[in-house]
């Protein structure tokens, strides 16, 4: 039986220029207990589709046509007092950004006590008994529904929203990427709960997310959506193991797994359609590389193509066109011929040695007066590193671990408390005391954001130009150079860029500039902080490429940061994984994906999501959170929460090359062998074991150590 | 811990700058060429000799640092001396005066910081409307124009012109009050009351209802309003939300207002002739009461640095997201 | 500090192409007079004569906030001065800083001109003192910094002749004869003193020089209004309210007006300007230093306890010792006090340091004796504000709140309310018989516009202050108001600083007189109400028998400039003045030199 | 520092560039109503300032108005004088005309030193955070804590009162406003990207100060310098009423003290209302235009734009 049928949708919002298109003729259905999911890149429509079914729309958007019917009642033309009604009740909404999505001056219990009792005539107890229930349900304490929102993580917040949209057991749950922006082993626990509240209660979920692998995992069908457009449709198994659209075979490629190894990145060339008006022809045709003139003949119509729907004009090609779109080349991406061997690294660039950072933690003024030695973050701790000129150095760890700080102290940004950093054989203290323009001529840095990286008041030419400004360089050499690292970072023709300011540039090309920048005084080491994770799918794997290349052909030497391990394990020759300050294992890429012996690491690599629906991954229960880092338990840091943890690791610290394999070291006292069974399959019976009582947060070393 | 901590460390700060205030004040009094004895002389009924005894009566002789320390010895015990002019303590000037202040700022305070703060989300909630663009319009006009000019266009209209309000003091000439209830309490009183009294409610109502405004916008396309809405919150509901999230910059712009209460006005009760610590204020530099003058600008000072504690505790108190130590 | 008045010789000096004069003390100055510095390098101004140069600027301070019209008579005196083609600077400055100033600066002015009023002071009106002494170089008042041997000698002679007061008055004419041929300041305008007040309810209003009938410098108004209306209670509004209720220590000038209501002085001012007997009722001066004085009898403090002559002895002892400003006039030249008889009043004797012939007239009058039985016990009179004060006066204390009202009530027992002595004191043309009032309020309501605004609607039964001409027709046309003018005895003046070149000129001076139009500035700016001041004399023809005729300067601006061109100035195409040269200069520098000679007195010659 | 010059055509450049952003930004101001009346008042009120003691027919204080011989005081409108006469006879409507160049003077200077000293101090404070932060911040509270209004009387009373050093009193007092905005605002700025790319570049802390950080809250600057435009004509009104204005000029301020003080207000509305609404009409275009421009540059009043 359908709940929610969505007909011919199109909706357009009124800008003060043209008028965007947002969503064009879309109909999908979802049926009781169903899990369904709308996947696509960022723009295509999916919040706008979700927000219409919840009467959500912005004030300048606006069903053109077509039909929202949930459960056979028509939820368009709904006045705002029969919306109140519906809200909640029947369908209820998980928000994308947990972050600030909840009110930051109301306790989490009251926030969604205040859901139940705007629909449902209960007491305020009754009304607090069932809070406790749904956090119990998504496994969070009880005792903590008068906390308010900043007290809780971002994955705990998620929670709370889950909580919230469980609370009047609606018929339908809208989750809005609700683990965008978490960690992955965090994400794996979201979305293991949501998978068993879906079993548990009769609700359907409609999930919306870009993340090929997260639908891949969780739904049952699912549409596929471009420009406004779904482009195919059918059961999730069907959709991605014999994807039959153009479209779905580029974006699940341009999503790698973890241990695709060296693969060149796959990405969809070009840029997102112009939504100001109707499309003409097949969405896609701009950046498909099967499209001919027959595809701008209107947008092809849903066709049954096997077990699901796809909206393309060639259903018979399918296969050519499946086995050509593995090809990078087929993409429009020169993939060089060079290949692992080619890669030679060379001479050590940067040496770290013990390298710390502490920030100093506010106490209180009686302490100081005391002169109490103060409560640190070691946000850096002892870390040493090497990477060689023409080597791509993976950091990987997660969010909080200290990879940013570690970036920047190397950087010379921050100042470091400890340890020592060479670059190119020399102190970094006396490179700087020599001159700080000929160290910043040698390392250079990009950073995450990259909307944000770039002088809004400057000119292409003038960013790009201000590091050989400040080097003192000519006029004219400056403007060669330009030139010349503009074109480098494939922005070409150069002159169409460089009087543009970053609000004429799309994320991509202004991340592009930035490197261009950093580029531009020839640099030997080049520090990368999640210089992709902002971008959509299609452009970061340009954004990889271009790195890859720089290291190969100018022989700078980079150490890359992400919390994207697939990207990191296509890019980098070695991996660091770092947890609380430390490097924790690191070795030769290839071996630490396949072969972890740490135990966080090991973890951290088996949480990413497969894009293969077939595959059944078994998931990463790891409990709580990373302990608090002021206060830092003694022994190994991820002690508590390992269910291989003896009373040595949470005595004793573990060197880094406690375990040692050439390269390959990991600073574990008792090295993984077999993820799956010492690791996986503990969580989720430690899981099971304390899910009634445990809370979030508080660890479960007790039961870990009888285990 | 970390509460207290904060608390200690603003209350230090507060007090220092205090001092040094009070230690301003005090340098800067000192560059007046007079004191009202200088003018006894001047019109011929004292002899200088005579003079000098008398600034010795005030300690006026003593050398600067000297009476620099016993200033600020007095203050530690709230004792601002004898005034010059009047013969008798400061307080006794100061202290009727600040109440006839505060009996007319803060009740128009209260009001507008209500009032207006209402209005302001209203107007926010419903950005572009016609209520908002009137809101604005008005409010700007009466922030933007110097108090005394509104008073004086009150004046013309409601006293001068329509006589429904008397256009001076506190209490007609021969109403004879006596004790705090009889005064303040009163029709009399009352008649006198309304035109300064809406002067300041006008006057202060643009800030309250900007801010006010302008938080409710900020917020209005936040995600958590969504989450509100999607709950199925009314509209009105949904703006409670909203308000209660700006009431944070409110709360600690009302308690810093307050601070300046008693500086703000001073043109308004020259205008009204209220009977409040501005008047006394302006009465004493021009009398050269050097006493009378310390005290009244310390107080003011005091009360701006006193309430800036106060708003920074708010603060911390009141948005659960702020760790004391973060203020 | 010191003297440092070593008058070099001539004060001309070469500077360059020309010769020059600066502005300086030009002799021997006493010390005490001012402050310790007064010498030429405290002098803060430079005003230069330059040989054959224009005249410069001279500064002029006046305070606009003294009264309505002093801007429009800054700008009559800028007229004056550049009809005779001296450019001048106007300064308006605060009137309470400007006291100040002109005492710490050591140097009197701190600007050659200063624009001045003064205060409605009975004495003003009764001895010749307070204005004429200004010119003597050993008064705190004598910012000018006039200094004239001839006049000094004059004016201690005065000073000393003590009893007999035709000569007296004939060596205070003199002496105005001569100040005012000397030209040593210009003496503009007395301008009249307007009141509004109700006379439909009220009677018996006394139109005192100075004071008008309403303000508050003497009494007589208030213990001669007799009821007409409903009401017993007489209500007066004002702009400014006491400071406290401490008399004798109070600084401000209101305390002591509205206090004299509650106490009393030895003797008063009638409405005539001649001293009546207050709580003294006769005195007998025994000699130069030595005045004996009797006492009224019978008189009671407001609580009960008689007056006794231990009262006064008290009182000048307690002033003394503890410095009162506000009767430092009165107690300034007693040495000492002493009770001579108990019997009937009471004698008491006071003992002069010095001859004071102003002893009775100006001092006694301003006198206010306070009650020994409450004062006694007082350790720091200074810092003491009586609950209650408690005096001999017609009026007894009931309530004051500050800035608000002064609340006073008739004290039945005073020798005022009986009718005889009364109209003996008030004297005929204005006593009104009756029981008088019950009671008085002061009043403070803020501006003159809400005074008037109060008076139309009834509110209050007069004004205590003067306005201005326009402002009391206005009042006055509610019905029951009237516009009241009385003459007064305080001048309106401009002061020339005698240090500077230029006013030591006396050919300059009596030029500047003629260029100036006091008749025009009476009838225009204050429509008539005033009366403009034959000659350059401070003294009201009201002030007999001390008032001396004096020669009236003709308004004659070509004259004046005839003049000045006679004494060898100059005047450049745009009409402005030029400092002499050559043997004019040397002519110059010698009435310089001398202040206070004619050009004939020197034998000058023609120069134009 | 080098690299830090910058070289004449840039910053002709970048001037231009500027100048071209500014118009930009004042025709999208101007598109709301109240901001386009108040900018025409704003324009009215300069022209006045500039011109208006030209235009007086008569000196507003040495020319007495006569008919007849004798001084008209206090008369309503004629045609002789438009805004009739004051109390001595003095044309209200040359002192109208002359008294708004005093009230443009204190507003302008007023405004711009102001917006320049608390922008500096603003950038400087929030830029380098740490120490210096935390000594100029101590230093605007300080000014937080001396009352204004007070503190320029005792001030006035002893150094006569003259337009600039009103001026200068004015910015000491409000060049907190501005420097706590800016300086908040500056920090944001600081922690984005690019300021710390800028850093990473090698770029000095100079020029990442004055290239970076500054063009991006300049627009608050201008918005402060807008409203300290604002306060100073009331603040230096405001001194003037009470009597503590420049004594030499006539200015709106001074005219309203000297109806108060000659006690006219209930009768002269003719010599009330000029300066009144002059003064109330351009302090309220300034803020109108102001608010206008502050929906444009607050970052926070921009969510339904997006
Ligand atoms: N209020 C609005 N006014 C104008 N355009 C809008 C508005 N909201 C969304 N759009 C546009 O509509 C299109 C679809 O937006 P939508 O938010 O539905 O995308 P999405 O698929 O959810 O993207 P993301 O993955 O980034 O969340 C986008 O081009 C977006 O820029
Ligand atoms: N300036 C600072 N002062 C105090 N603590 C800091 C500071 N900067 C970072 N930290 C702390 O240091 C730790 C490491 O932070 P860092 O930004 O390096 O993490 P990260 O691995 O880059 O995280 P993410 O993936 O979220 O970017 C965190 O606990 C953080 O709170
Ligand atoms: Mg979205
Ligand atoms: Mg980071």
């Amino acid at each position: 039986m359908t709940l929610l049928e969505v007909n011919n949708l199109k909706i357009t919002y009124e800008t003060s220029e043209k008028d965007i298109h947002a969503v064009n003729d879309v109909s999908f259905s979802i049926g009781e207990q169903d899990n369904y999911g709308l996947v696509g890149e960022s723009g295509c429509g999916k919040s706008t589709i979700a927000k219409t079914i919840l009467g959500l729309l912005d004030d300048n958007g606006k069903v053109q046509s077509g039909s929202v019917q949930f459960k056979d009642r028509e939820l368009v033309d709904l006045s705002e007092n029969e919306w109140q009604d519906v809200r909640w009740e029947e369908i209820s909404y998980i928000p994308q950004s947990a972050m600030d999505s909840l009110d930051p001056v109301m306790t989490v219990g009251a926030q969604i006590r205040q859901a139940i009792r705007k629909h449902k005539d209960v007491s305020k107890a009754d009304a607090d008994e069932r809070v406790a229930e749904v956090f119990e349900i998504v496994g969070l304490d009880p005792a903590r529904t008068s906390d308010y929102p900043h007290e809780f993580s971002g994955g705990m917040r998620q929670r709370v929203t889950i909580a919230m949209a469980l609370a009047l057991d609606p018929d339908l749950i809208i989750a809005d990427e609700p683990t965008t922006g978490l960690d992955v082993i965090v994400q794996d626990k979201i979305i293991d709960k949501l998978l068993e509240i879906q079993d548990e209660v009769d609700s359907s979920m409609l999930l919306i997310t870009h993340d090929v692998g997260v639908v891949a995992e969780t739904c049952d069908e699912v549409s596929v959506l471009y420009g406004g457009k779904v482009m195919e449709q059918g059961a999730t198994h069907d959709v991605f193991t014999n994807p039959t659209n153009p479209y779905t075979m580029g974006l699940q490629n341009a999503f790698p797994e973890v241990d695709e190894f060296d693969e060149q990145a796959i990405s969809i060339p070009g840029s997102l359609p112009d939504l100001t008006a109707e499309p003409s022809g097949c969405v896609f045709r701009n950046r498909c590389p099967f499209s001919t003139t027959e595809c701008e003949d209107g947008h092809p119509p849903l066709t049954a193509n096997g077990g699901q729907l796809s909206a393309c004009y060639y259903p018979e090609d399918v296969d050519t066109m499946r086995e050509a779109a593995t090809d990078p080349d087929t993409w429009g991406i020169d993939t060089g011929g060079d290949d692992e061997t080619a890669r030679d690294t060379g001479d050590v660039i940067l040496e770290t040695e013990n390298l710390e950072k502490w920030f100093k933690q506010t106490q209180s003024l009686v302490d100081d007066l005391r002169g109490a030695e103060p409560d640190y973050v070691k946000a850096v701790n002892g870390v040493d590193l090497t990477v060689r000129e023409g080597e791509i150095l993976g950091v990987a760890g997660e969010s909080g671990c200290g990879k940013s700080t570690l970036g920047e102290v190397i950087a010379a940004l921050q100042p470091r408390t400890g340890g020592d950093i060479h670059v190119d054989g020399t102190s970094v203290d006396d490179l700087l005391e020599e001159s700080t323009k000929k160290f910043r001529s040698q390392v250079q840095f990009i950073f995450q954001d990259p909307f944000d990286s770039l002088n809004p008041r400057q000119r292409v030419k003038d960013a790009v130009a201000e590091p050989l400004k400040i080097q003192g360089h000519d006029k004219e050499t400056i403007d060669r150079r330009v030139r010349q690292t503009v074109s480098d970072v494939g922005l070409n023709p150069p002159e169409k860029y460089l009087d543009q300011v970053p609000a004429q540039l799309s994320g991509g090309e202004r991340q592009r500039v930035a490197i261009a920048q950093a580029l531009v005084l020839e640099p030997k080491l080049l520090i990368c902080d999640e210089p992709a994770s902002m971008l959509d799918v299609s452009l970061k794997a340009n954004i990889l490429n271009i790195l890859r290349d720089m290291a190969d052909e100018r022989d700078i030497g980079i150490v890359y940061i992400s919390h994207d391990l697939a990207s990191l394990t296509q890019i980098a020759n070695r991996l660091a994984v770092m947890y609380l300050g430390r490097v924790i294992e690191i070795g030769d890429t290839r071996e630490v994906v396949k072969n972890p012996k740490h135990p966080y690491a090991a973890s951290l690599l088996a949480a990413s999501p497969k894009t293969d629906p077939s595959t059944n991954r078994q998931r990463v229960l790891l409990p709580g959170e990373p302990p608090n880092p002021v206060n830092l338990p003694g022994g190994c840091n991820f002690a508590p929460r390992c269910p291989k943890a003896s009373a040595e690791c949470r005595s004793t610290n573990p060197e880094r090359d406690a375990f040692k394999d050439g390269d390959h070291e990991a600073a574990c006292h008792f090295p993984v062998e077999d993820v799956d069974s010492e690791l996986l399959a503990q969580y989720a019976r430690e899981r099971a074991g304390t899910e009634a009582q445990t809370a979030d947060g508080e660890p479960v070393t007790e039961s870990v150590e009888e285990a | 811990m970390s509460f207290r901590r904060f608390l200690i460390k603003r209350t230090a700060i507060a007090a220092i700058l205090t001092l040094v205030a009070v230690s301003i004040i005090f340098a800067t009094l000192r560059f007046l060429p007079s004191d009202p004895f200088s003018g006894l002389v001047a019109s011929g009924s004292l002899t200088p000799e005579q003079v000098a005894e008398l600034r010795a009566m005030y300690g006026l002789d003593e050398p600067i640092w000297i009476q620099y320390l016993k200033y600020i010895q007095n203050l530690f015990t709230f004792q601002f001396g004898l005034s010059l002019t009047e013969q008798r303590p400061v307080w006794s000037i100061l202290g009727p005066a600040l109440r006839n202040t505060l009996v007319l700022l803060l009740p128009a305070l209260v009001t507008t910081a209500v009032v207006s703060s209402l209005a302001g989300m209203y107007a926010g909630w419903n950005r572009g409307s016609w209520f908002e663009q009137t809101g604005i319009i008005t409010t700007t006009f009466f922030r933007a124009t110097p108090i005394f000019v509104t008073g004086i266009l009150l004046l013309i209209i409601f006293s001068y012109g329509l006589g429904w309000f008397p256009a001076f003091g506190m209490r007609s000439p021969v109403a004879n009050p006596q004790g705090v209830t009889e005064t303040y309490l009163s029709m009399d009183f009352l008649k006198h009351y309304i035109l300064p009294f809406t002067a300041t409610v006008l006057f202060y109502s643009g800030d309250f209802l900007m801010l006010a405004r302008n938080s409710v916008v900020e917020r209005k396309g936040s995600e958590f309003l969504k989450l509100h809405r999607a709950k199925g919150l009314s509209e009105m509901e949904q703006l409670a939300r909203a308000g209660r999230n700006s009431l944070l910059p409110l709360v600690t712009y009302f308690a810093l207002r307050t601070g300046m209460l008693f500086q703000g006005v001073i043109t308004l009760e020259v205008v009204f002739a209220w009977p409040g610590i501005g008047r006394a204020l302006v009465d004493a530099i021009l009398n050269q009461d050097y006493p009378t003058v310390q005290a009244a600008v310390f107080i003011m000072a005091l009360a701006v640095i006193v309430m800036n504690l106060a708003a920074d505790i708010a603060y911390a108190k009141l948005d659960p997201t702020v760790e004391a130590g973060d203020v | 500090g010191g003297n440092g008045n070593q008058s070099n010789n001539g004060g001309t000096q070469s500077s360059g192409d020309g010769r020059s004069i600066e502005s300086r003390f030009w002799e021997e100055w006493p010390v005490e007079t001012k402050g310790e510095s007064v010498n030429d390098e405290a002098v803060q101004f430079e005003y230069t004569a330059v040989e054959g140069q224009s005249v410069p600027s001279v500064t002029t301070h006046f305070a606009q906030s003294e009264t309505p019209w002093m801007r429009e008579f800054a700008l009559t005196v800028q007229d004056s001065f550049n009809s005779v083609g001296v450019p001048v600077d106007l300064v308006n400055v605060q009137p309470s800083t400007r006291y100040g100033e002109f005492w710490r600066a050591d140097i009197g002015h701190p600007v050659p001109v200063v624009m001045n009023l003064h205060g409605p002071d009975p004495q003003r009106g009764l001895d010749p003192n307070p204005f004429l002494m200004r010119a003597h170089p050993e008064t705190g008042g004598n910012y000018y910094n006039y200094k004239n041997d001839e006049i000094t000698e004059l004016l201690d002679e005065q000073a000393q002749t003590i009893g007999d007061q035709e000569a007296r008055a004939e060596l205070c004419q003199e002496i105005q004869r001569k100040l005012s041929e000397d030209a040593y300041l210009i003496a503009a305008n007395f301008p009249d003193v307007i009141n509004v007040a109700n006379t439909a309810d009220w009677e018996g209003y006394v139109p005192t020089p100075g004071n008008g009938t309403t303000r508050d410098s003497f009494i007589w108004t208030q213990v001669n209004l007799q009821p007409q209306g409903d009401s017993t209670t007489w209500v007066k509004g004002v702009t400014a309210g006491m400071q406290g209720t401490n008399l004798p220590w109070s600084t401000g000038g209101l305390e002591e007006k509205r206090l004299l209501n509650v106490y009393d002085g030895l003797y008063d001012a009638s409405p005539q300007l001649d001293i009546v007997s207050g709580l003294a009722t006769g005195h007998e001066v025994v000699d130069d230093t030595t005045v004996e004085m009797d006492l009224r009898e019978g008189v009671t403090w407001h609580d009960g306890e008689p007056f006794t002559p231990e009262d006064v002895k008290f009182s000048v002892e307690q002033y003394k010792q503890h410095t009162a400003p506000q009767q430092g006039p009165f107690y300034r030249t007693i040495e000492s006090v002493e009770v001579v008889s108990t019997t009937g009043g009471g004698r008491v004797r006071f003992n002069l340091t010095e001859p004071d012939a102003s002893f009775v007239t100006q001092r006694a009058v301003r006198s206010s004796i306070i009650p020994k039985h409450r004062w006694e016990d007082v350790d720091n009179p200074s810092e003491y504000n009586p609950d209650n004060p408690v005096g001999t006066g017609p009026f007894q204390f009931e309530n004051w709140s500050q800035g608000q009202e002064l609340r006073l009530s008739k004290y039945e027992d005073h020798w005022l309310w009986d009718d005889d002595t009364r109209r003996e004191l008030i004297g005929e043309e204005y006593f009104v018989a009756g029981d008088g009032i019950d009671e008085m309020v002061v009043v403070n309501v803020g501006n003159v516009s809400t005074l008037i605004g109060s008076m139309q609607s009834g509110d209050i039964d007069a004004i205590g202050m003067t306005v201005s001409n326009q402002q009391a027709d206005r009042a006055s046309r509610a019905d029951g108001v009237e516009k009241q003018t009385s003459p007064n005895y305080v001048p309106t003046d401009v002061h020339l600083n005698h240090i500077v070149p230029l006013f030591r000129d006396k050919t300059f001076r009596v030029a500047l007189s003629h260029a100036f139009d006091k008749q025009s500035f009476v009838d225009n700016v204050l429509t008539g109400q005033g009366e403009a001041i034959d000659g350059q004399n401070l003294l009201t023809p009201l002030m007999t028998p001390f008032h001396g005729e004096t020669e009236p300067y003709e308004y004659n601006p070509e004259q004046a400039k005839t003049m000045l061109e006679q004494a060898g100035y100059t005047f450049d195409s745009n009409d402005m003045l030029v400092w002499p040269e050559g043997d004019a200069w040397e002519a110059f520098d010698e009435r310089v030199e001398h202040g206070h000679a004619t050009r004939s007195e020197l034998d000058q010659p023609d120069f134009s | 520092m080098s690299g830090y010059a910058l070289d004449v055509e840039t910053a002709k450049d970048r001037l231009q560039e500027e100048l071209s952003r500014a118009r930009r930004t004042l025709s999208v101001v101007l598109e709301d109503t109240s901001a386009k009346i108040g900018f025409a008042i704003i324009m009215a009120f300069v022209f006045v300032g500039l011109f208006g003691p030209y235009l007086a027919p008569h000196h507003p204080i040495e020319h007495t108005m006569r008919s007849g011989g004798s001084m008209m005081r206090l008369e309503s409108p004629t045609a002789k004088a438009p805004m009739g006469t004051t109390s001595f006879g003095k044309d209200v409507f040359s002192q109208f005309l002359a008294g708004a160049r005093p009230t443009l003077i204190v507003g302008l200077f007023g405004g711009i030193g102001t917006g320049v000293l608390g922008f500096l101090v603003g950038l400087t404070s929030g830029y380098f955070g740490g120490r210096v932060d935390e000594a100029l911040m101590r230093l605007t509270d300080l000014t937080f804590a001396l009352p204004f209004l007070p503190m320029a009387l005792v001030i006035l009373s002893f150094v006569s009162p003259n337009i600039w050093l009103i001026t200068a009193v004015l910015v000491v007092f409000l060049w907190k406003m501005p420097a706590r905005v800016i300086r908040s605002e500056v920090m944001t700025v600081k922690e984005r990207t690019f300021v710390k790319s800028a850093r990473a570049r090698g770029a000095g802390h100079l020029r990442t100060m004055f290239l970076h950080v500054a063009p991006n809250v300049l627009g608050i600057g201008f918005l402060y310098t807008a409203y300290a435009f604002g306060w100073s004509i009331v603040a230096g009104a405001s001194l003037a009423f009470l009597g503590f204005g420049d004594p030499t000029m006539t200015s709106w301020g001074r005219m309203l003290e000297q109806v108060f003080r000659a006690g006219a207000m209930r009768v002269a509305w003719w010599w009330v209302l000029p300066p009144a609404i002059g003064i109330a009409a351009v302090t309220t275009a300034v803020f109108l235009v102001g608010r206008a421009f502050e929906e444009l540059v607050n970052p926070d009043l921009q969510t339904e734009q997006e």
